[in-house]
């Protein structure tokens, strides 16, 4: 019985997952080719919930420019944006996008269509910047949604205190300005209940992403918080809003339901259970994987969950009685946690160690990403500080293969292991 | 009575050690290690035998370390050297809690626990400024013996604040600032001073733990070991086998597996 | 009749070129460096006197280039290496638009108008695996010489991936692909070649212009013309052989010769206008 | 309680080489004295802080502004790819050379963000993010930043143990207002006699500003703007330029002598900060809304501002224009993202004015300037000599 239940859901949220993003890529070719408004969003504060009122296609470029390193074709894109003027040590998915407008929106899954609105955020301050370029290519109108994050560690504020009201009133103004800004360039009226539907579905997708990354808490895991959680969080995004994404996350807890009650793990080595903080290595992203799969090593829990979902892992539920009010809160409270790493990281990493059952935490600051990498030496510090816990940190890129160097990445992850077994063997 | 031995393959040199069972060094070897890597490790295991005086099959247990450990095509396992330097460290210098190893292309820093075993460890990532490769480079550009370089430094009354130490570009900066008039024995200790400067950030990251100890080729520059010294404000340990450390610790993890064969104690790979 | 000269100070050879009015080259000398650069300079000067056989009153204008025109104390200006061998380049094929200079340690782009001025340039960036001294490890590592770099590299069939930007590093790259066995006929043609991506990347950055000339030291290795022609899909200009050395100096006396004759045309202007004429 | 001395009455060079060394010496020397003399310090990270608010508690507002030292300690808590102020400006506090009772830090950028949480890890004293707005087009930018305005004043009256009335506002407001005033008039010496005061000479006028109290800046400037005025020094055939790329990490003074012998930087971006708002600020009404009405009104730009109104290239021109500069020095630190982002879409801009530009990075560590040197003398050779 379980064994045929297994066979229908078991690996379903992968099959799906890549049905969906084909369909999406296509639907995106098909607004290149027809012309229909599509919004550059990005993965912190994309706004989908108001944008998707006015039926914008989203493109998000950070998901474009990834998809190029995992088709092994990226170099190409950074080369032309290098060629072009960007220096090699910028942000790689800036630069490959840049050669995706280049090559106008030719890209390796179709082709993409141009912006009619780009909405960044500050959540990364290379947002902004980004937008600044399509601004310059298509003087395109550009929103910058700016979210007011944590003054200072333990300084987050709540519904209840000024200092929150003041930053939720910010936000949600400038919600309101997009709003008007999206009437403007669609010519059509803002439909409330249209958006109360939006984040009825949304609900159900993050309540959805917070008991699939807590079901990995099981032994063995159930999925890799480096490469299946990878594909289920481009599905977060990527269709965060829709009737679609709410089905798929639906059957996915299912699956992850399922695959937990049955012991049925995603390896059936599994030696080492590991946290993962930082960006994936998406030019050799199997290979990268397979050097910790080598030594039995899963990962079980990544922080590139939490903030590359824009802060859904934080659970906030939308007030559907009054929607934009808790629209304005629901961005305020996940993009701020989301771009809020820094200052929480390092405990947030502590307390999932028993309940995740993690014997190590890898560490992978990025060339490209200054937002996320800046403080991972030092957070490693207070972590090690705090509690004792093996740890590896390893450097290379998720972009740009030219600073990632296989032989260096093994020789370290090797050692890191050898330390893991000889800790084993002195435990017996 | 069984033997163990360690074969470390390094980017410019391999090293093998020969060691008997109470961990006592019988041979060593150590050649360049050239184009070819599998015949550079054999030739050193035997001139290491020869060196010893032990038969191959007297060997009980091969490891093979470094860059080019999965080319010891002999060896029966293998271990990083990143966790050999560490365990051939302790091995000489108990009370070492931290290792600093300086290579030809790379600058580890090691956080070892009693037994040799690794707690943290760290390596210059993203450039090989200022690792050993750059002294040689510096010593072509110069025409002065590798091993001089530290001498003459010390030598130096106001040394020269210098912060590009890439390999690459050595050669143009010496010049630059012999142009500029600067004694030799300034710049040279301004070279030293800038690469002790990298290699204590790298041994913060593990956080420096006495005993340090100090592993690698470039351990025979009196220059770096003086200003390792005088940057952490106590002596570091230098073993006359420093340079073998490395192939050490192999042999001993090798000694281990010879040792209890019944537990599995290695802590190389299962293949 | 005025004649110029050019000299150029490299960090290992020092040359001099004196051109005829006509710009027809009189005379050249070339010499090692050394510590003492001032002594070099007027060593390769009196050398090209020799060979031209001239004295030095017959110098109308001298101009010096190099790491070290600065200790030329008897040039009547300098300029960099840059500005000089760009002009070196078009002097030899006036049609030149981008120039590379491939030396030990660095690697510039130049691209030039029609009137030889540098219109933009860029340099490798502190981190770059792309230059001769590069090559130069690889061999040695691999137990070749120099000149056995050309020859080895054409047995290649697949070339090996060769990406690192640290020059070291690329060198460990190396190690590992002969740890894994590649041949080295394959690593040395993929040094080659990932030295060749660099210089067009280079170029690109100065906006590619034909026609192409290729300069400097790297020039030792006769196959790289021909790949950076292959990679560009045009014609490379080379220098010939017997100047390849000479092409700082070269620029820098055709810049003098320039200088000369715009003071004389001057001068021949105001002439005649006192003249009345 | 004065804690820059000894420059009254002396020789304008005399005062400059004093200046250089105060501002190279990594051990913050003016900042020592005025905690010796009991008093708190406010450090804050580039771009712009109101130091208004910190003034009017009597405390010293210092902008920290990295060091040419060596992160030893400051290495181990960060990764590879970074900007060296970054790494620099944590290693003054962890070698004990600067001491502070608060730090504040913009987030201009993504390293910059992380700063406030790092050193918050290290340090006992409070250590804040400010936001600035970074949608300076929103309706609601001006209170909202006024409502942030206030919350620092209540954390700086922590610090300060006291309260800070708007009457001290408003009289640090005019004390600030004065300096400004005082750059500016610095910056049309560069301007219209750029023969008369280098790069070099009058960045360190500047840059000490931020390490001393502004009324001791005031009453320098005072001082020695006349006498810069009667120098007598010959115009040289020199290149006017503009420099940009200095609004966050400082160039060593070594690389700005190194342009100045070919060149008259005859405008720049260095330490924008202090420039950051460009007229006088309203001293009557409520004083914090006018300081958040004039950083967003009546500013300058940098690459860490978005304004829909302040197209970065179009300003650039606009300096370049005002200046009467004839090239454009387009640097950036490394590892600056939002530096070198910008520098493409100024080349671009100035390939379609046809003004000539040359592109570089600098490091405030460097010490060899062969590189830079070499590509300046190219482009001015080539530029000038036509």
């Amino acid at each position: 019985m379980a064994d045929q239940l297994s066979n229908t859901i078991v690996g379903r949220g992968m099959t799906s997952g890549s049905a969906l993003f084909r369909a999406w890529f296509d639907r995106l070719t098909a607004a290149a080719a027809n012309g229909h408004p599509t919004a550059y969003v990005f993965v912190m504060g994309s706004l989908a919930e108001i944008l998707r009122v006015f039926d914008f296609e989203l493109s998000f470029p950070e998901i474009n420019s990834l998809q190029t390193a995992v088709r092994r074709v990226a170099h190409e894109y950074l080369n032309q944006a290098e060629d072009y003027g960007y220096s090699p040590d910028i942000c790689g998915y800036v630069k490959a996008d840049v050669a995706v407008q280049l090559r106008k929106g030719a890209h390796p899954m179709g082709t993409l269509p141009p912006p009619a609105l780009a909405v960044a955020t500050n959540a990364c301050n290379t947002y902004v910047k980004w937008a600044e370029i399509w601004e310059r290519f298509y003087h395109v109108p550009v929103f910058t949604l700016d979210v007011p994050g944590t003054r200072r560690a333990d300084g987050q504020t709540w519904p209840g205190d000024p200092d929150f009201a003041a930053d939720c009133a910010y936000v949600a103004a400038q919600i309101g300005e997009l709003v008007a800004l999206c009437e403007r360039i669609t010519h059509r009226r803002f439909d409330i209940d249209r958006l109360r539907e939006v984040l009825g579905h949304a609900n159900a997708m993050t309540t959805a992403w917070r008991r699939v990354i807590a079901l990995n808490r099981s032994r063995p895991a159930v999925f890799s918080a480096l490469t299946e959680g990878t594909v289920y969080l481009g599905v977060a995004n990527g269709f965060r809003g829709t009737v679609e994404g709410r089905h798929y996350f639906l059957d996915l807890v299912e699956e992850m339901e399922h695959k937990a009650a049955n012991g049925l793990g995603t390896t059936d080595n599994e030696r080492y259970r590991l946290a993962f903080v930082g960006v994936p290595c998406y030019p050799i992203f199997r290979r990268f994987n397979e050097m910790f799969s080598e030594w039995g090593g899963v990962f079980v829990n990544s922080t590139y969950l939490w903030f590359a979902s824009g802060g859904a892992d934080l659970g906030f539920e939308y007030d559907l009685r009054r929607p934009l009010e808790s629209l304005a809160e629901g961005v305020l409270i996940s993009v701020r946690h989301a771009m809020d790493g820094m200052f929480h990281q390092d405990r947030a990493i502590a307390e999932i160690l028993d309940p995740f059952h993690i014997d190590g935490v890898v560490y992978h600051p990025i060339k490209s990403c200054r937002t996320v990498s800046t403080g991972l030496a030092d957070s490693r510090r207070a972590l090690m500080a705090r509690v004792d816990m093996p740890s590896l940190f390893i450097e290379s890129d998720m972009m740009d293969k030219r600073v990632v160097s296989e032989a260096q990445l093994k020789n370290r992850i090797d050692a890191f292991f050898e330390g893991l077994a000889s800790r084993r063997l002195a435990a017996k | 009575m069984a033997y163990a031995a360690g074969v470390d393959v390094g980017s410019t040199q391999t090293k093998a050690v020969v060691i008997d069972e109470h961990g006592r060094i019988a041979g060593r070897a150590l050649i360049d290690t050239g184009a070819n890597v599998v015949v550079a490790a054999e030739t050193a295991y035997v001139q290491a035998l020869a060196d010893a005086g032990v038969q191959e099959q007297e060997v009980g247990y091969v490891v093979g370390t470094g860059y080019g450990r999965y080319r010891v095509t002999f060896g029966n396992a293998q271990v990083t050297e990143i966790s050999c330097h560490g365990r051939g460290a302790v091995h000489l210098f108990p009370n070492t809690r931290t290792v600093v190893d300086m290579g030809g292309q790379d600058t580890k820093a090691i956080h070892v626990g009693p037994t040799g075993d690794i707690i943290d460890f760290c390596m210059n990532d993203k450039c090989a400024a200022g690792t050993g490769r750059f002294l040689g480079a510096v010593a072509e550009a110069l025409d002065i013996p590798l091993a001089e370089l530290g001498v003459i430094a010390l030598r130096s009354e106001k040394p020269i604040r210098i912060t590009t130490t890439c390999t690459v570009f050595a050669e143009s900066e010496v010049l630059a600032w012999l142009g500029r008039g600067k004694k030799v024995e300034d710049i040279l200790m301004g070279i030293h001073r800038s690469m002790v400067s990298r290699s204590v950030g790298l041994m913060r990251r593990v956080g420096i733990e006495p005993e340090v100890t100090f592993t690698g080729g470039v351990t025979k520059n009196i220059g770096m070991v003086r200003g390792l010294n005088d940057a952490l404000g106590f002596e570091v340990n230098v073993s006359d086998e420093a340079h073998f450390m490395g192939a050490i610790g192999a042999a001993l993890f090798a000694r281990d597996h010879i040792l209890s064969s019944r537990v599995p104690t290695s802590v190389a790979r299962p293949q | 009749m005025t004649l110029t000269a050019g000299i150029d100070v490299g960090s290992t050879y020092t040359k001099a070129v004196i051109l005829e009015a006509d710009g027809r080259i009189a005379g050249r000398g070339i010499l090692k460096t050394g510590f003492r650069l001032a002594e070099a300079a007027r060593g390769a000067l009196d050398a090209a006197l020799a060979d031209a056989g001239v004295r030095e009153e017959d110098i109308g204008y001298l101009i010096a280039t190099g790491y070290g025109r600065f200790q030329v104390a008897f040039a009547d200006v300098h300029v960099t290496d840059l500005t000089a061998a760009a002009r070196g380049a078009c002097l030899l094929f006036p049609r030149t638009r981008t120039i590379l200079d491939v030396g030990g340690q660095t690697m510039k782009a130049t691209r030039v108008d029609a009137g030889a001025k540098v219109r933009s340039f860029r340099l490798n960036d502190k981190c770059a695996a792309g230059t001769g001294a590069f090559l130069e490890k690889t061999a040695r590592y691999l137990g070749y010489a120099t000149e056995e770099i050309g020859p080895l590299a054409a047995m290649s069939k697949s070339p090996a991936a060769i990406s690192g930007v640290c020059a070291v590093f690329a060198e460990s790259e190396v190690i590992n692909h002969l740890s894994q066995g590649t041949s080295p006929s394959d690593i040395m043609q993929g040094a080659i070649q990932s030295l060749v991506d660099r210089s067009i990347q280079l170029m690109r950055r100065v906006q590619l212009e034909p026609e192409y000339t290729l300069v400097g030291g790297i020039l030792r290795f006769e196959s790289m013309g021909r790949l950076l022609a292959g990679r560009l899909g045009a014609a490379v200009n080379l220098p010939p052989a017997d100047l390849v050395q000479f092409v700082g100096a070269l620029g820098a006396a055709g810049l003098a010769r320039q200088r000369v004759h715009r003071t004389r045309t001057a001068s021949e202007d105001a002439g005649r206008a006192a003249s009345g004429a | 309680m004065t804690v820059l001395d000894g420059w009254q009455g002396q020789a304008l060079d005399a005062v400059l080489s004093d200046l250089r060394d105060a501002i190279e010496d990594a051990d913050y020397p003016t900042a020592r004295r005025w905690r010796e003399g009991g008093g708190k310090i406010v450090g804050h990270f580039q771009v712009y802080f109101p130091e208004e608010i910190a003034h009017a508690a009597g405390l010293l507002p210092l902008k920290v502004r990295g060091a040419p030292i060596e992160p030893r300690q400051a290495d181990a808590r960060f990764g590879s790819y970074l900007c060296s102020i970054l790494k620099t400006s944590l290693e003054l506090v962890l070698s004990k050379r600067l001491e502070l009772d608060l730090f504040v830090t913009p987030p201009i950028c993504d390293a910059a963000r992380n700063l406030a949480a790092v050193w918050g890890r290290n340090f006992p004293y409070p250590c804040e993010i400010l936001y600035l707005p970074q949608n300076a087009n929103s309706a609601q930018a001006v209170d909202y930043l006024r409502h942030e305005y206030d919350r620092l004043r209540r954390v700086i009256e922590e610090v300060a143990g006291r309260a800070i009335a708007d009457d001290d506002l408003r009289r640090s407001i005019v004390v600030f207002n004065e300096n400004r005033r005082l750059l500016r008039d610095l910056y049309a010496i560069k301007r219209e006699t750029p023969w008369r005061l280098a790069v070099d000479e009058a960045y360190v006028l500047m840059s000490i500003g931020g390490s001393i109290p502004r009324e001791e800046h005031n009453a320098l400037l005072r001082a020695v703007l006349p006498q810069i005025a009667a120098r007598t020094r010959r115009p040289q055939d020199r290149l006017r330029v503009v420099f940009e790329g200095g609004f966050c990490e400082q160039p060593p003074l070594d690389l700005l002598r190194t342009i100045a012998q070919s060149c008259y930087v005859v405008d720049d971006d260095l330490l924008i900060g202090m420039r950051w708002i460009t007229e006088d600020v309203e001293t009557s009404g409520d004083p914090l809304h006018s300081l958040a009405e004039a950083y967003l009104e009546r500013s300058s730009y940098s690459p860490v501002q978005h304004d829909l109104r302040k197209p970065k290239e179009q300003m650039l021109l606009e300096r370049i224009r005002s200046s009467g500069a004839g090239a454009a020095i387009i640097t950036a630190a490394k590892m600056c993202e939002p530096g070198l982002d910008e520098q493409v879409a100024y080349a671009s801009a100035l390939d379609a004015a046809g003004i000539p530009y040359f592109v570089s990075e600098f490091e405030e560590s460097m010490t060899s300037f062969e590189h830079l040197q070499i590509q300046l003398e190219t482009f001015v050779e080539n530029v000038l000599f036509a």
